[in-house]
């Protein structure tokens, strides 16, 4: 029995499923991108950099400037958040907790990621904007800053689980080294193992800045959804993802505005894709 | 100058050094040896304090340092500084040759530019460094070969000016030209700091050393003069360990 | 200063999943029954009284669909990347692919969902799009976790039975899918969790508001994730909005636990082969 | 019929899909949810509502979208019963042949505020110029509406684009004049609704079916002078007011027709009553 | 039979073996030894064809077992059959005892029970394993001692019948009594297997090799008689290893 039927059976089914998961993908891509198409053609770049958004006006105008902005603003400002206190965690749980610590906390961040964004959403409509509202005194307070800091939390796990991998995967030796010299954890942990771990946090944070672009439950109910240009992190915008689960539903497949919102697809979808690639290449470029 | 008096030490239950007791002088170079496992690390590890990095170390006896026992001392790092420490396998820190030098003395607050540039080229030169990478300080310290790099690694610890320079195995990776370069080095050093090196190599031992102590199962078996111990051993356990 | 701040953050994670699941069980404990398990939403304004049962349902059956028609696909995609494909350039594709594809927002997953199964297809807004549509968002994280799982299996089992000449199928099928086992169940329970938890994609292929009858593919259902969205967005009942994420987060909160167990537990058979 | 692009009404269908799939405003949906349910409840089976039918499980479906997607989810298919609070437009009309346009009753856009909000003392009565004022994001703070009023900013909340509710205020109050942008869209009338009740300086057209449903939470101003009661309403005093329809296919099929028949008989537009609208018997 | 010629092998492009050429007679064992790094593994897995799972694992030359050149039967699985192979550390698959043994038979199609029975019984004997064992046969083999195990290891491979046995440091995990006994199961399979085994015990060769091989850098440096080899070693290179 030198060859076994089974066995080559298997491996094709294997590849075939694997290419199907390809193809899957391509056409993922195909499809949000071919569905515009027509208004990419129409438009061009007036539909990117566009600043007014009327899909029901007569004419209707697209531009999704507004939304790109508020996605930038919810997504960098829960970076600003998220990536100093994912990266001390991460770490703190590495280098400092007591093992049974380190444990406990790497198993609350595990739960934390299982926690579904509408349940974010859910608790910062209901617990952070009525505090927002009180305490700045303003009079509504969903807002890009909402947002961003519900989505801080989200990401922090991915931050946290990537440092703390970056950190742990540097040999014992680099701190043996240091602490034969008398210097301190800390003196070390700066000087000699975040230089070893920069790349894989800079990798951490940029994923889960793709990801806080992404998401879309949490800065639907957040953002506030109004329809001007933020100028900051404490205005109201409309992102990207929250615009298309908000209009895809009502509107005619095949009508501008549908066509419109799988623009807004596409540009969701190079922005993310973007930087998952420039990470892969980043990454990949690093080992060698 | 060090003195170890009925010095014992455990990973959490296991115990690997039973009732040490050693002397070593300031101006000699000792020599360790002994089967794999059989404690030679962990003593040299307990000298300088790093041993209790590993969780679960205990250790009890003493060990005096210039008349102060190193475990009555509240923080470690007062007495790792004054005992540098030489790993088997040379580390060379994610930083430049200069930096990697520099690495100790700016943590202890040397940071006048001269003085910097001071402690970089003595200490290179020190450990006949200097010539090879005079032109490349700002380069990363791991494009060294190991031999050079095993040299900065013991020039690192100089910059901090220890009074001890302990050596675990420092040249069991490197080729022999190398060994011959830190081996002179050394015996230049010995005439100021008490240095203890852990060593496979009997002839290094031969080389190098005034005393030479044999260990097994993490006691000292026996101590004497190098040569003596490894010609005309006393202990059978020595023996057979010589001879195999 | 630099310890304040690493201990901080470190207790600040854990002081945001207990004021979460604090919340969560002070506001919400009190929905929580029998009835608010096993009624359907009632009252002048349905889901002001009753309770969460169709939503219950609406999620498992999306969830059974989703897995049903990833978990297969997955593992052999997994099995062919570690056992054939290995280093080859496909395989580095597909990789790459993989990868690509587990950045892709869920929005968009949705968003494709809604334009070929809902409408290319013409399945509707029904059950079977949305499970498709979730078993396209887990997809690449299961051939990920099946892939790693498989990875971690002591390379000297493959050795040995190379050694003896015995296919790589006849291999897996007697020794690595055994052992590998606990670990493939425990990346099928996280993505299921995964997708019990999804709102985007199924809110435009799947969900409805209200749904009477019986569970079946082609006609749409009610999840609870949504049915959390609508009840807190549509103000109809925060007490029961918080009593439905309580029950939702509880649900995934098992699921992960059990995966978490699964791989905790029999973590060790799989490397070490003692 | 599932939905799809292509009505498929006319497809030969597999006889066993017996579930009403319904969809559109997201004014109507609640009432037509509780039908539902009322419904289901009250028969179980198909065999119940009619002996004629097969012993199957009664299984509707509701989702809301607003009347935009009411209509155009009617227009091809996806729904089997679309539901809309506006007018439905001429051109709407024509690709619509083959389906019925049911009015059921009629629902005000009242102006609604926080129950706290020191106008309804101030200045319980806006004229509509003012409301116009308001939405357009012209006065900008309730001191600028009335000098007594705190000098906050008002917080306008409309609803999205694709609901009646905004196509209907448009054509009473606006006119053509664009909403402010500050605006905040809010997808559902349940969601504006919410709004004005957390908001003490938020301002929205709420429908008087919401205002009843959450009495006490919500305070609302009269326009022109008249409140909107069910009386102006109906005379018309009351100007900003909307009709609420069904759509329903001219073939429906039998187990349909059922149903929109309930929802048309004197139980379902007594629901309609309960729930804070005007029933269509009572104009 | 064995025939090595001009054999190079590559990891990605790092060449491990530079032109080997060597035989190994039927009834002997050949033993090799080297330093650390030598080769020795990637020898004895080019052989029988293991070393191609590595991936960009390349090689050049004839291995030629039988009259066959391995290199040009399409697929490796029927070399591998031939050529059995035995590892440093004792693997245990994850099932019983006595479907460890039936492993292999059972993929070659062996499914008469009787026959089962019989491939059990007749290879725990060889291996003289079925006295210790034979009441546990359904216990997991994990359950096994090291030596045990090892044993276990070789039975596994015998019992699909192969022409070569090839051992890498078969008994540097085992204590003596362990390697006694597999020393003296090889020496009886001598008689009829080709037996090739990788140690670092130079005793160990010397009881149980008839030939042996010395390897250096990716090289066969010297081959020779056993005896001969370890007493009067022809080359430096062997010289120095044998006297470090
Ligand atoms: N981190 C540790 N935790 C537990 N046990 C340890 C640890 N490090 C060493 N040991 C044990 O302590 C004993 C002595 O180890 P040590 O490293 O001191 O030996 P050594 O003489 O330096 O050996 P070698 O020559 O191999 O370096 C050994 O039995 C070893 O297994
Ligand atoms: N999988 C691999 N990938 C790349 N290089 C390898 C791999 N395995 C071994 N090598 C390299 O090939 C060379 C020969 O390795 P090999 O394992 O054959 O040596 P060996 O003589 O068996 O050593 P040892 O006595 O330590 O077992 C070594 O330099 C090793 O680093
Ligand atoms: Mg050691
Ligand atoms: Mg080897
Ligand atoms: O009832 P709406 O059409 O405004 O959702």
């Amino acid at each position: 029995m030198l060859s076994d039927r089974k066995d080559i059976m298997l491996k094709w089914c294997g590849l075939l499923c694997a290419a199907g998961s390809v193809l899957v993908l391509l056409s993922v891509y195909m499809f949000i991108a071919g569905e515009s198409l027509p208004l990419w053609r129409e438009l061009g770049l007036s539909l990117l950099f566009g600043g007014e958004w009327q899909p029901l006006d007569n004419p209707p105008r697209f531009g999704l400037l507004i939304m790109l902005v508020s996605t930038l603003w919810s997504a960098l400002g829960a970076m600003v958040i998220a990536a100093p206190l994912g990266i001390c965690c991460g770490i703190f749980l590495a280098e400092y907790a007591p093992g049974w610590l380190s444990a406990v906390i790497r198993t609350v961040l595990y739960i934390l990621t299982g926690i579904p964004s509408v349940v974010y959403g859910f608790l910062g409509a209901s617990v952070i904007v009525p505090w927002y509202e009180r305490v700045f005194g303003v009079p509504s307070g969903e807002s890009l800053f909402c947002a961003s800091l519900v989505l801080a939390v989200m990401v922090v796990p991915y931050i946290v689980s990537g440092t703390y991998a970056a950190f742990r995967s540097i040999p014992a030796a680099y701190r043996e080294a240091g602490y034969v010299l008398g210097v301190s954890q800390l003196y070390i942990t700066a000087k000699v193992l975040a230089p070893l771990a920069g790349r894989h946090m800079v990798s951490a944070v940029t994923l889960a800045f793709g990801r806080a672009a992404g998401e879309t439950m949490a800065v639907l109910m957040l953002a506030g959804n109004t329809l001007t240009l933020p100028l900051s992190w404490f205005s109201k915008g409309e992102p990207l993802s929250a615009l298309i689960a908000l209009e895809i539903g009502t509107a005619t497949v095949g009508s501008p505005q549908y066509q419109a919102l799988f623009a807004a697809g596409v540009v969701l979808l190079f922005f993310v894709s973007s930087i998952n690639f420039s990470m892969y290449y980043f990454n990949n470029r690093g080992r060698n | 100058m060090i003195n170890i008096r009925e010095f014992s030490a455990f990973y959490a239950d296991k115990q690997v050094l039973h009732s040490v007791t050693a002397a070593f002088s300031r101006t000699d170079i000792t020599a360790i040896i002994g089967p794999s496992g059989c404690g030679k690390t962990t003593l040299l590890k307990s000298i300088n304090r790093t041993a209790e990095l590993v969780p679960g170390f205990r250790a009890s006896g003493s060990i005096v340092l210039d008349n102060q026992d190193v475990y009555c001392v509240g923080e470690p790092a007062a007495v790792r500084r004054q005992a540098g420490m030489v790993l088997q396998k040379p580390v060379a820190l994610p930083l430049s040759i200069r930096e990697n030098i520099l690495f100790g003395p700016k943590y202890y607050g040397v940071n006048n530019k001269d003085e910097l540039e001071q402690v970089v080229t003595a200490t290179l030169t020190q450990v006949g460094l200097w010539n090879e990478v005079r032109d490349k300080l700002h380069s990363p310290a791991r494009e060294l070969s190991g031999g050079q790099l095993q040299r900065l690694s013991i020039g690192r610890s100089l910059a901090v000016h220890p009074k001890v320079l302990l050596l675990d195995e420092p040249c069991s990776s490197l080729d022999i030209k190398s060994t011959r370069l830190i081996e002179a080095l050394l015996l230049e050093l010995s005439a100021r700091l008490t240095i203890i090196i852990v060593t496979h190599n009997l002839a290094q031992a031969r080389r190098v050393a005034g005393q030479t102590i044999f260990m097994s199962e993490g006691r000292i078996i026996e101590t004497g003069a190098t040569a003596q111990l490894l010609e005309q051993p006393q202990d059978p356990l020595t023996q057979e360990f010589l001879t195999f | 200063m630099g310890r304040i701040c690493l201990w901080g953050s470190g207790l600040a994670v854990i002081a945001v999943l207990l004021a979460i699941m604090g919340l969560l069980l002070a506001r919400g404990g009190g929905a929580l029954s029998w009835e608010f398990l096993t009624a359907a939403p009632k009252g002048l304004i349905l889901g002001t009284e009753g309770g969460i049962y169709p939503a219950i349902l609406g999620t498992v059956s999306l969830v059974a669909v989703a897995s049903l028609a990833a978990a297969i696909p997955a593992l052999l995609t997994a099995i062919y990347l570690v056992e054939y494909g290995k280093t080859s350039t496909v395989a580095h594709g597909i990789n790459f692919v993989i990868q690509a594809m587990i950045g892709i927002p869920s929005i968009l997953t949705g968003l494709f969902g809604y334009a070929f199964f809902v409408v290319t297809l013409g399945f509707g807004i029904s059950l079977l799009s949305g499970g498709l549509t979730l078993a396209i968002m887990i997809l690449p994280t299961l051939v990920v976790l099946m892939r790693d799982a498989l990875q971690a299996v002591n390379d000297e089992y493959r050795l040995v039975g190379a050694s003896l000449g015995v296919s790589r199928r006849y291999l897996l099928q007697r020794v690595i899918l055994p052992i590998a086992s606990p670990h493939l169940l425990s990346a099928v329970l996280l993505a299921m969790g995964y997708a019990a938890g999804a709102t985007a994609p199924i809110m435009v292929t799947a969900a409805v508001v209200m749904s009477r009858g019986s569970i079946d593919l082609f006609s749409p259902v009610m999840a609870l994730p949504f049915h959390l969205y609508i009840l807190f967005s549509q103000h109809i009942s925060l007490d029961r909005a918080y009593g439905t994420a309580l029950v939702l987060v509880l649900i995934l909160l098992a699921l992960n636990l059990l995966s978490f167990y699964l791989r905790s537990r029999y973590g060790k058979r799989v490397t070490s082969h003692d | 019929g599932c939905g799809s692009s292509a009505p498929t009404a006319n497809q030969p269908q597999p006889a066993k899909d017996f579930s009403i799939k319904i969809g559109g405003s997201s004014t109507l949906a609640p009432v037509v949810a509780k039908a539902a349910d009322d419904f289901t409840e009250k028969y179980k089976t198909w065999k119940k509502v009619k002996d004629a039918f097969a012993d199957d499980p009664i299984a509707i479906f509701v989702a809301t979208g607003g009347s935009g997607f009411g209509v155009k989810a009617a227009t091809n298919g996806t729904v089997d019963i679309g539901l809309v609070s506006r007018v439905v437009k001429e051109e709407e009309k024509q690709k619509l042949p083959n389906h019925k346009l049911h009015t059921v009753g009629y629902d005000a856009l009242t102006i609604a505020v926080h129950p706290q909000n020191p106008v309804v003392k101030v200045k319980p009565n806006l004229t509509k110029d003012e409301v116009k004022r308001i939405f357009s994001g012209e006065i900008k703070t309730w001191k600028q509406l009335d000098a007594s009023l705190p000098d906050r900013t008002i917080v306008v909340a409309i609803r999205d684009l694709g609901g009646g509710a905004s196509q209907a205020f448009d054509e009473a109050v606006m006119k053509g004049t664009p909403i402010a942008k500050e605006a905040i869209q809010m997808p559902s009338m349940g969601a504006l609704a919410g709004k004005v009740q957390d908001n003490v300086d938020a301002v929205g057209y709420v429908s008087t079916g919401l205002v009843d449903q959450n009495k006490g939470k919500i305070a609302v101003l009269s326009v022109d002078g008249f409140e909107p009661t069910n009386e102006n309403i109906v005379s018309g005093k009351y100007s900003i007011s909307r009709p609420l329809i069904l759509i329903t296919k001219a073939q429906a099929d039998e187990r349909e027709q059922q149903f929109s028949n309930y929802l048309l008989s004197d139980t379902g537009l007594k629901l309609l009553e309960e729930m804070g609208f005007v029933p269509v018997k009572a104009k």
